[in-house]
């Protein structure tokens, strides 16, 4: 079985514990073989290429290094953020030997080497390209017949990739809700930002942002929806009472990670999904499946 | 001021884009090392390899072959062959132990004489770095030269040339 | 010609892994203010900072609040018909402002920055219960209560951890980034 | 040494002298070069004056030289100048060379010594390559008169009218059911408004019933053999399973087919037609074409409706008919294929495709023709509702790294137009989102002052994205376009309901498999590539194939009406010479040393090279040979030479380059 270098990220270890749950639950159940890489180390988000973009390749850069010191081929990470900057860090790596060279001198003081080789995904790649749709489909004991669900690509899962790639109008969340027997919503913002690190640094512009997804994916009758990274689902479910006061909205509606909707159509009990962790109950999705 | 090693320098050029492109550099004035030496051919795809090697085993430091960009080619796609005969002739210097980067292939477009002046004052201070070549400033330069034109001669001529 | 380097070489300068993007290349389409989601709240539209930055007016473009409110989708990078990486630029400009210690008061995005770096050299991962004093404090008190609502909120569901994780190897992992900007010697 | 070698060395002025010590140059090959044949070294002030060539012409007399190198300037300035002085004296043209010290030495280099010495090894270079000159003869050919013109939109039709009229024939081939081309499915044309109907369908006419025009449509060329002057094209006329000799266009076949197809060509998808269709009333030929992959009867063998009531003796549908492959002579080719619709598809933030009052220029067009599926009405996708507000958006997939980065050219005044047509047929407020506005052509300014003052709405702006999401109640309903005002630094959102996009120009699909059997280039952004962008716009590097019209870039009526009639008057003025020269530069096999191994036969990108089993060895046709050397340079055998270009001349030139010429100090 093919074994996987996984990141799992600052986030998931607190305010997106449910994600980690629920990822390493499905993981299992589909037979993929997540190995936590050892002593990994914050990526820096997008809160540090603004002070020393160097460094922020570095800090990459070290996981990166860990990861292909482990012998193994693919980086997988759950949050879109941190995938984003592996993803060109390693590109980097890969085009500029300047830039090579000046971090390895710098990872020299950790021992540690990278090389650039690693195939840096994110876990949704994972699963719908690795594991594939049929098999996920096989595996489905609760299918989420009638659960209508928006998708939320968000930006970085998606961007600034644009080599031939669908970056406007992507389909392969949809073809995952599907195959789980659920209903995606066609909603226009699905690949709109939803704020991201501005709910600290500029609250009321993060606000503005959250409140037109939310609007849209109400608008388009949407029950639930699902979320491939940490910071939009906070962004989009914790922040969801600042929203209602701050435009006198009455919004109430679930955000869950696509691997907690997997998880339940996969027949995992809920509280293995860290389902029951959210603000806004997810309690209205279990009753399409169960 | 001390003397400073002043390679000397082959450059090929094709007719209708980088020879034009040499032209345009001399019409705007723009100034570049005298080191390169030009001989000009119709197409890139006209480069024999064993020129290089007579070149380079004649006295020349380092060669520059030039031609069209890739899909600008006046003969359609000849320029591509030249490509491949590029890659292939700096495996064959370094299979002689000549450093492969005293061979650059540049494209420049007619339009490009400020390209061609920077590409050649770069190569002209790549070529100083590595040094005068001395190959064939020996006695026995003919054997060489024998040498490498049946290493290259006898390569497999599919080897040599794209599929069509 | 003058040998000062010009402002917008300054900038893409600082874009070092992008390697010279193309800021000249602007063509003041509109693109990426016309695809911003957070244009509403920037002084100056993104199209108008690559102006003011083609056009040399530095002091203007670093009192502007425009970088600090990108939110780094990069959905104008990926639509820009000149090629122009607008986001990476962005965070150009935040890292030429803070180095050059020249940026509009009040602004909580550069605070932010700073503790992050701090927290992530201190202990080698995030934390967010650590983030809250530098915002909190200016949000003012509706935004203290607000956070603090939300923070409990988190905190009953376990989502927020009560003490930081730190990696194992932080020395050397110090060491690493002491290879890179200076922070002081190791205790 | 038998060869007497003159060196002519040109001050220009100062232009040379200012930085070579042209007089030491000329001395020093004198002197220096003596062993190699130089009889005599000179400088002179203006070598290209009529004194200059004089110097040489009488040396050539005086002297007997039997070479001759003049080190002056490019050769592309004035090659042709000494080689004609040297023709005067009697001495074959290809037995003199320049060597370039003024754009290679003098203007590039600023050490006097430095550039001195480089002009010496360039002469000297110049000197071991002419010793290996051969007197070469130009190649003559025969021009056959008739001209093979493919593509039958305006360019096309004009091309193929000019040279009709001149007296020549021509066969015109089309690949759709009738010529007309993109013109006409346009309503009107910018500036003036004429209807482009009016205008176009008189010379179809004409060419339809020209005595020196064979019409071939519904047909493609499949296959060119031949050169300049020499032709021969293997053209398939698909079966239309009409009989054209005794249809009559009466049109009660389609009346009667019971088969209705979207017609996503001549309607760009707006319309229907039948299966067995005529694409618009004018068509010509007037002739149906049977559309055999959405026929009842192709499909299931039953209903044959247009046969039955088809009224003419004999019955003119036959469901028995073959693609027919004809073979036509010709000493010129014009290529008149014009240009691919950009697909707005790739674009998937403008919506096309999804919601539905987004609209294609082409299906803008079709709307507004009188002819077409709205009888002229600008109307939303319901067919009925006239729209309030419009917004036409500019540079749909033109200059733009993501898509096409040149300027389509047209669509400034393509919008235009369609805000005029908008404006005055329904009244409606029409923005249009622009980055430039472009109207460089006679009256074009005058026309978009004339729709500023129509009160058209212009906003300097990309669009980024265009959504059906409301956010207020007044874009319920509507279509959002969301663009900056680049004017006054704000993001806009503007309801409206249609929007349509001008979308820009592509070369066609296939353009680059359709240059390859005509043997001529695409550029980097695929449109073809002409023998020189100013100077000689219509020709290309393959001698006797002309472009016309936007195969060589986007262009708009005017423009390709020109380059049609430019690209006849040159093939016009081939046919009157009769007989051409071309130049002796090319490569020929010696079939004593040919292996027949055919490793050159697939390098040769005009197919000059062909193998001839019998003698198991390779052949070069000179005509269709370029000159390029590539098989030269691949011959495992060095079995093929290149004329002008030979292995020799190139070697010699490297050892006269570097100086390996010299006698050895001491001797």
């Amino acid at each position: 079985m093919k074994q996987y270098a996984y990141y799992p990220g600052c986030s998931l270890e607190s305010l997106a514990t449910s994600y980690n749950l629920s990822t390493l639950e499905v993981a299992q159940t589909l037979g993929v073989d997540l190995k936590e890489i050892k002593d990994w180390n914050c990526c820096g988000a997008t809160a540090y290429f603004p002070v020393d973009e160097l460094l922020a390749h570095t800090l990459v850069a070290r996981n990166l290094a860990l990861a292909e010191k482990d012998g193994l081929s693919d980086f997988v990470a759950p949050c879109s953020a941190c995938y984003k900057n592996a993803y060109f860090t390693n590109a980097y790596l890969k085009k500029d030997p300047d830039l090579a060279e000046h971090i390895n001198y710098a990872l020299e003081a950790d021992n540690l080497h990278v090389n650039g080789t690693m195939k840096v995904r994110h876990l949704i790649e994972v699963f719908i390209e690795d594991v594939g749709l049929d098999e996920i489909e096989k595996k489905i004991t609760h299918p989420l017949k009638g659960l209508r669900v928006a998708p939320y690509y968000g930006c970085q899962l998606l961007r600034p990739r644009k080599d031939q790639e669908n970056v406007e109008n992507p389909q392969f969340f949809e073809s995952l809700l599907s195959a789980l027997g659920a209903e995606p919503v066609d909603y226009p913002s699905k690949t709109r930002c939803c704020g991201g690190s501005l709910i600290i640094t500029n609250r009321k512009a993060a606000l503005d942002m959250v409140h037109i997804l939310l609007q849209d994916a109400v608008n388009r009758k949407a029950d639930v929806i699902a979320t491939t990274c940490p910071m939009c689902n906070v962004n989009l479910e914790v922040y969801q009472g600042q929203v209602n006061r701050e435009f006198g909205t009455q919004f109430a509606i679930p955000v869950m990670y696509f691997t907690q909707l997997m998880g339940v159509a996969l027949g995992i009990k809920p509280e293995k999904l860290g389902i029951g962790k959210e603000l806004v109950s997810g309690e209205p999705v279990l009753a399409f499946a169960y | 001021m001390s003397e400073q090693f002043e390679p000397t320098i082959i450059g090929f050029t094709c007719n209708w884009c980088s020879y034009r492109a040499a032209d345009l550099a001399g019409t705007s004035r723009m100034k570049y090392a005298p080191n390169v030496r030009l001989i000009r051919m119709m197409c890139s795809g006209r480069l024999d390899p064993t020129f290089v090697l007579r070149a380079l085993s004649s006295g020349a430091d380092g060669v520059m072959i030039t031609g069209c960009h890739p899909g600008e080619c006046h003969y359609i796609e000849q320029n591509y062959k030249a490509l491949r005969r590029f890659l292939l002739l700096r495996r064959v210097l370094a299979g002689l132990g000549i450093e492969p980067e005293r061979v650059k292939l540049v494209w420049a477009s007619a339009a490009e004489g400020a390209r061609f002046a920077s590409e050649t004052t770069a190569f002209v201070e790549e070529i100083r770095k590595l040094g005068p070549l001395n190959w064939g400033k020996t006695d026995d330069r003919q054997q060489t030269m024998d040498d490498v034109e049946s290493s290259v001669v006898n390569r497999p001529s599919s080897e040599m040339e794209v599929p069509a | 010609m003058s040998n000062e380097l010009s402002f917008s070489n300054e900038i893409a300068n600082v874009m070092y892994a992008t390697h010279g993007n193309p800021i000249k290349d602007c063509l003041q389409c509109g693109t990426c203010s016309g695809t911003c989601p957070a244009v509403e709240f920037m002084d100056h539209t993104p199209r108008a900072i690559i102006g003011l930055i083609n056009a040399g007016y530095r002091d203007e473009v670093l009192a502007s609040n425009t970088f600090w409110s990108c939110a780094s989708c990069y959905h104008c990078t990926v639509r820009c018909p000149a090629g122009i990486d607008i986001a990476d630029m962005m965070y150009a400009l935040k890292r030429y402002s803070m180095w050059k210690g020249q940026h509009q008061e009040g602004l909580i995005g550069p605070v932010f920055a700073q503790s992050f770096v701090k927290m992530i050299v201190d202990s080698g991962r995030s934390f967010e219960p650590l983030l809250a004093p530098t915002y909190i404090f200016k949000h003012g008190p509706r935004g203290l209560v607000q956070e603090a609502q939300t923070a409990t909120g988190l905190m009953l569901k376990g989502r927020l951890p009560l003490l930081p994780k730190k990696i194992k190897g932080l020395k050397k992992f110090q060491n690493m980034v002491r290879r890179i900007i200076p922070i002081g010697e190791p205790s | 040494m038998s060869e007497k070698i003159g060196v002519y060395v040109c001050h220009c002025g100062t232009n040379i002298a200012g930085t070579v010590d042209v007089k030491g140059v000329a001395e020093w090959a004198a002197e220096h070069l003596k062993h190699r044949g130089v009889v005599i070294g000179r400088d002179y002030k203006f070598m290209c004056s009529s004194l200059g060539q004089e110097l040489v012409e009488n040396d050539i007399k005086e002297l007997g030289l039997t070479r001759v190198i003049v080190a002056a300037c490019s050769p592309h300035l004035h090659e042709k100048t000494f080689r004609t002085a040297c023709e005067r004296a009697g001495l074959n043209p290809y037995l003199c060379e320049m060597v370039s010290i003024r754009e290679q030495v003098s203007w590039v280099h600023t050490d006097k010594v430095a550039a001195t010495e480089k002009s010496k090894a360039a002469i000297s270079g110049g000197v071991e390559r002419v010793i290996h000159n051969e007197p070469l003869e130009p190649i003559q050919v025969p021009i056959h008169a008739d001209t093979l013109v493919v593509g039958g939109g305006i360019a096309g039709i004009q091309a193929a009218l000019e040279i009709a009229d001149a007296g020549y024939h021509v066969c015109l081939v089309e690949r759709e059911p009738s010529i007309g081309g993109h013109m006409a499915q346009f309503d009107k044309t910018f500036p003036t408004l004429d209807c482009a109907a009016c205008i176009l369908t008189p010379k179809m006419v004409e060419v339809g019933a020209h005595p020196n025009i064979t019409l071939l449509t519904w047909s493609e060329v499949e296959k060119v053999d031949g050169f300049v002057g020499n032709f021969k094209a293997t053209i398939r006329k698909k079966a239309s399973y009409v009989n054209t000799d005794s249809c009559t266009g009466c049109g009660i076949c389609w009346e009667k087919c019971p088969k209705k197809v979207v017609d996503d060509v001549f309607e760009a998808g707006m319309g229907i037609r039948k299966a067995i269709y005529r694409p618009f009333a004018q068509a010509v030929p007037k002739y149906p074409v049977m559309d055999v992959e959405n026929c009842t009867y192709f499909k299931n063998s039953k209903c044959k409706a247009c046969q039955l009531f088809c009224p003419t003796e004999p019955n003119s549908i036959n469901f028995e008919q073959k693609d027919e492959i004809l073979e036509v002579q010709a000493g010129n080719i014009i290529l008149a294929t014009g240009y691919d619709l950009f697909d707005a598809t790739r674009i998937p933030q403008y919506g096309y495709g999804k919601l539905p009052n987004v609209f294609t220029s082409l299906e803008f067009e079709r709307m507004c023709n009188a002819a077409g599926p709205t009888e002229g009405k600008i109307v939303l996708r319901d067919m009925k509702t006239a729209p309030k507000s419009v917004v036409v958006v500019h540079c749909v997939g033109s200059r733009d790294e993501n898509y096409n980065k040149y300027c389509s050219s047209i669509c400034c005044m393509q919008s235009l137009k369609f805000a005029h047509l908008v404006m005055e047929r329904t009244g409606a407020e029409v923005y249009n989102c622009y980055i430039d506005i472009r109207t460089p052509s006679k009256d074009y300014e005058e026309f978009y002052k004339r729709v500023l003052e129509e009160g058209g709405h212009f906003i300097r702006g990309k669009v980024a994205e265009i959504t059906d999401a409301a956010r207020i109640p007044e874009e319920e309903g509507k279509l959002i376009v969301q663009v900056e005002d680049t004017l006054i630094g704000k993001q806009r959102r503007i309801p409206v309901d249609m929007v349509i996009l001008s979308a820009g120009l592509e070369p066609r699909h296939d353009a680059k498999e359709v240059g390859k059997l005509f043997g001529i280039a695409c550029g980097a952004s695929g449109w073809y590539t002409e023998r020189h962008p100013k100077l000689d716009p219509v020709a290309t590097m393959t001698d006797g194939v002309y472009i016309a019209g936007c195969v060589q870039g986007p262009k708009d009526i005017p423009a390709s009406v020109v380059q049609g009639a430019a690209a006849a008057a040159r093939v016009l003025g081939k046919i009157q010479q009769g007989v051409i020269s071309l130049e002796p530069i090319r490569a020929s096999i010696n079939k004593d040393q040919c292996s027949g191994c055919r490793i050159c036969n697939g390098l040769c990108p005009f197919n000059a090279i062909a193998y001839i089993e019998d003698d198991n060895v390779s052949d070069i046709n000179p005509a269709l040979c370029q000159g390029c050397g590539t098989c030269v340079a691949a011959c495992p055998a060095g079995a093929i030479s290149g004329t002008g270009f030979s292995n020799e001349q190139i070697i010699a030139q490297i050892d006269g380059l570097l100086l390996r010429n010299l006698e050895p100090a001491g001797v």
